[in-house]
């Protein structure tokens, strides 16, 4: 059994953080190469009792599709996914979002240092209502002023069909909610023991700072047991060495 | 009518130059046929994964066949960045279309319907517009009048090839694929399907109801050879999993061109699954 | 979640108004739930046969229950012409949106995938294009430059309910549909799906890797509904045949409305199917 | 068993002459309602020792077909099938077919006689290279100077994308082929004991009559004893009255 007395990790305050997004909802599907958010899912699933869907790609327990690698897609632009998750290489303070390289796009597709690719995000950046950014290295690198390449924008132009887009971005160090009306970040909370300014320095883009920051909620004890045991489970099944290594657990 | 072969004579079929559409690693990976086609030696292929590329894109790059890729991503999953294929991009020596994963099935999709092209939402505003000058925008000819909607076109794909692994295929050459449908759309696209499997059947899977929704009928498939584990070592859905040891020694190996030709070669394992 | 209810229970969930798609004969006709619809009195249907209307179309028309049709055929196949359709259109009482086949399922495709549109061919010097206003023609803007290539754009359908029968559910109210592929589209495109079954198992087809590629996951299915030979008198695939007597019977009493009255009311048979 | 010295009917004289539009050809599908057309794809397959493939919708022995209603078009669009088979409540000289309805269109919906409706026609009858029209009809009516509704047109203007198109027609009385550069039917043969006036009387359209018309080839013993029992078993699958009415099988 995990112990529950053991201090909550950064990748917990993680999980934790955008399970708090994801109140209410009816379906949400999580991508490729996401253990946070898919915990994160299969945490507020269990907490919602019975009244939200999770999909998870990959997953053989977790996942309604049948028709072939579309099916996701075609499932967000009728309007049935709730939230989505997306990361980048870098995110700037317009959230926008590069998953493709650093480097001169001049020099394309050469390039300083080559991501993978924008898998879905161009697309599922559009039309999912709630998407969560998210990264589990918070710097200056990460979260710059400008990403080199934009795979996905953060905001569009008035007349471009965008029913969706960034709602938060969740960190290891805090959790910032996305205003985008004005395309900007705004930081909601910082987890136990973070810093404002330890924000600020880490954080290559601006951002507002409201009067008061308050602290991201820690879990209860009941909370913090179903994430180390059932979740830990729950997520074993798609990413087993992620489950061994934050809980010990598959 | 599909044509039973030896895999050697599969990969034959395939020319230097040819664009050929491969699945995601979890999809149905005829990996032993594209050993064969290295070993061929084969050239310039362009590549359109559907939708992300894998070990087999890497592979063929760090063996000098590619050309080019169409892709939504090229990545080794859990094992990290695709070795040979992130050197490539930094030399510069294969053409990048970058793409998004639901774009790439759009015009795979167009290609089956005979469509020139289908339009997209989305993308707009991406970078990606910038560096696939193939796409276009438009406004939404559609669009109530006065109301300015602008949106991507995407032409439709053709590729010459689709090659994939699947579990079964029947005395009829008519291939169960189950759940991965975009195989079927790359088959129904494509001008010609080569497929390998784990083995035939006597059995019709078109005239038994439960197993003919997740068939491919043989009308579509070229080809057939029998191969064994042919989807070593990135495993095979429904039949066996990945030989995680295995990614992982190549995904080391391939860290440096030298270890990758060590690996693609003849270590032991390759030699066991050919 | 997928709601378990009644057919009446079902068929209330579908407005006086709503548009809705019917499968063509062949495919899985919720024959008992159009009945029940018919006996509540619905009015000011749009009906979008995929692609054909048959024997329901025919029942609802006679029954006063529609305003518009969309199809690219009304007809009772091997029965003969669709009385109640055909003597509806010579009295102009529905609006009529002839199509052609591929081109409402292309419709059915866009709306499953968000498009707003989607490009077709064909068509072109067809009258189809005088009575289909929603339907444009435009110089195919991905052609090569001064070349001049018309093509028809059609909008996209999302109906607002989807109504057939299968054999069978199971407990997660998932539904197996086998190679009828278009009611999976449909259920996708639509914005209430609503499926009649024959049985309910205890069992959960997505998991079960044969199954799956003909399921239509409860994702997409609002309510069903067990109708006992709810396919009856047209029959369902993999289940049982067509009631031949009772379809001739159908046919020769519908010339009438008289005729089709008295029978759309309480013959025996059709009590015996309720 | 049939007997294979009863004369050759109009019907099978139909079923004859669309076979011998269908030599050399790879893959031929076959629509609904079109039990002489399925009938000459089963005698020209089997004639084809085994090279040539048959698709008859609404079959389950004799279909491809798993991807739903869409298949069978996408199929066609892809290039492979050959040949397909259209008829028409009224067909004119130009090869229009009209599958709708007769009367005057400005009162569209409304017709003095409605039609099933226009099926697959206005896009196979573009994309197969060698469609057989045919009816079963053949007189002034049905083979009438112009439509009232273009289901389909015979011919499209320079530009329009058109692989596509008719190759003949097949009536109880005769066989016209068509040329697609004329946009006009020749007729090509009479079915034994027609002659050329009598299919002149009955058409009401212009066509060409060259010098001098052959008369169908009438099948020899085998082909017909070929008919009269494989084809009549094949065929009463899917259509097991007509199969009944015009062979006694099924």
């Amino acid at each position: 059994m995990p112990d529950v007395n053991a201090p909550v990790s950064a990748h917990e305050m993680m999980i934790l953080a955008i399970a708090s997004q994801l109140k209410g909802l009816r379906h949400i599907a999580v991508g490729a190469r996401s253990p946070i958010p898919g915990s994160a899912a299969h945490l507020a699933r269990l907490l919602s009792g019975g009244t939200l869907r999770v999909s998870i790609l990959g997953s053989r327990k977790h996942s309604p599709f049948v028709n072939g690698a579309p099916e996701l897609f075609d499932c967000a632009s009728q309007g049935r996914i709730d939230a989505f998750f997306l990361s980048g290489g870098q995110i700037d303070g317009n959230a926008n979002i590069n998953l493709v390289g650093v480097g001169d796009i001049a020099a394309y597709p050469r390039a300083e240092a080559r991501f993978p690719g924008s898998f879905g995000s161009a697309y599922l950046y559009f039309v999912v209502p709630r998407v969560i950014l998210f990264t589990l290295e918070h710097t200056r690198r990460v979260l710059c002023p400008k990403v080199d390449f934009i795979s996905a924008p953060g905001t569009s132009a008035p007349g471009v069909y965008r029913p969706g887009g960034p709602k938060a971005l969740v960190t290891p160090k805090c959790l910032f909610a996305f205003d985008r009306d004005r395309g900007r970040f705004t930081l909601q909370s910082t987890h136990p023991g973070v810093t404002v300014d330890e924000v600020r320095d880490a954080t290559g883009f601006e951002f507002d700072i409201p009067p008061s920051v308050p602290e991201t909620p820690t879990p209860d004890a009941a909370t913090l047991s179903l994430l180390r045991t059932d979740v830990a489970k729950l997520i074993a099944e798609t990413y087993p060495a992620f489950s061994r290594r934050t809980w010990g657990v598959g | 009518m599909t044509d039973v072969l030896s895999i050697d004579d599969l990969v034959a079929r395939i020319p230097d130059g040819a664009s050929i559409a491969l699945p995601s690693d979890y999809s149905g990976c005829a990996m032993t046929a594209v050993r064969k086609l290295i070993q061929r030696g084969v050239r310039d292929l362009h590549v359109i994964s559907m939708p992300q590329g894998g070990f087999q894109v890497d592979m063929l790059v760090g063996a000098g066949a590619v050309a080019r890729i169409e892709a939504a991503a090229v990545t080794l999953g859990e094992y990290g960045i695709a070795p040979r294929f992130t050197a490539a991009i930094k030399s510069g020596e294969i053409e990048m279309w970058d793409s998004t994963c639901p774009a790439l099935l759009a015009s795979l999709q167009a290609g089956e319907k005979g469509l020139p092209f289908v339009p997209f939402r989305g993308i707009i505003g991406s970078d990606l517009l910038r560096v696939r000058p193939d796409w276009k925008v438009i406004d939404n000819p559609m669009a109530e009048s006065g109301v300015k909607d602008p949106i991507v076109l995407l032409p439709a794909t053709r590729p010459d090839v689709a090659l994939f692994h699947a579990l079964k295929a029947d005395a009829h050459g008519n291939v169960w694929i189950g759940v991965q449908r975009e195989l079927m759309t790359a088959a129904h696209a494509a001008k010609q399907a080569l497929v390998t499997v784990e083995r035939i059947e006597d059995a019709d899977f078109l005239r038994d109801p439960v197993m003919a929704p997740g068939t491919i009928s043989s009308l579509y498939v070229n080809a057939i050879a029998v191969a064994k584990e042919g989807a070593w070592p990135v495993g095979l859905d429904n039949a066996y999993a990945a030989d995680h040891k295995a990614l992982q020694d190549y995904t080391s190996a391939a860290a440096t061109a030298e270890g990758f030709a060590r690996w693609i070669a003849n270590p032991a394992q390759v030699a066991a699954h050919a």
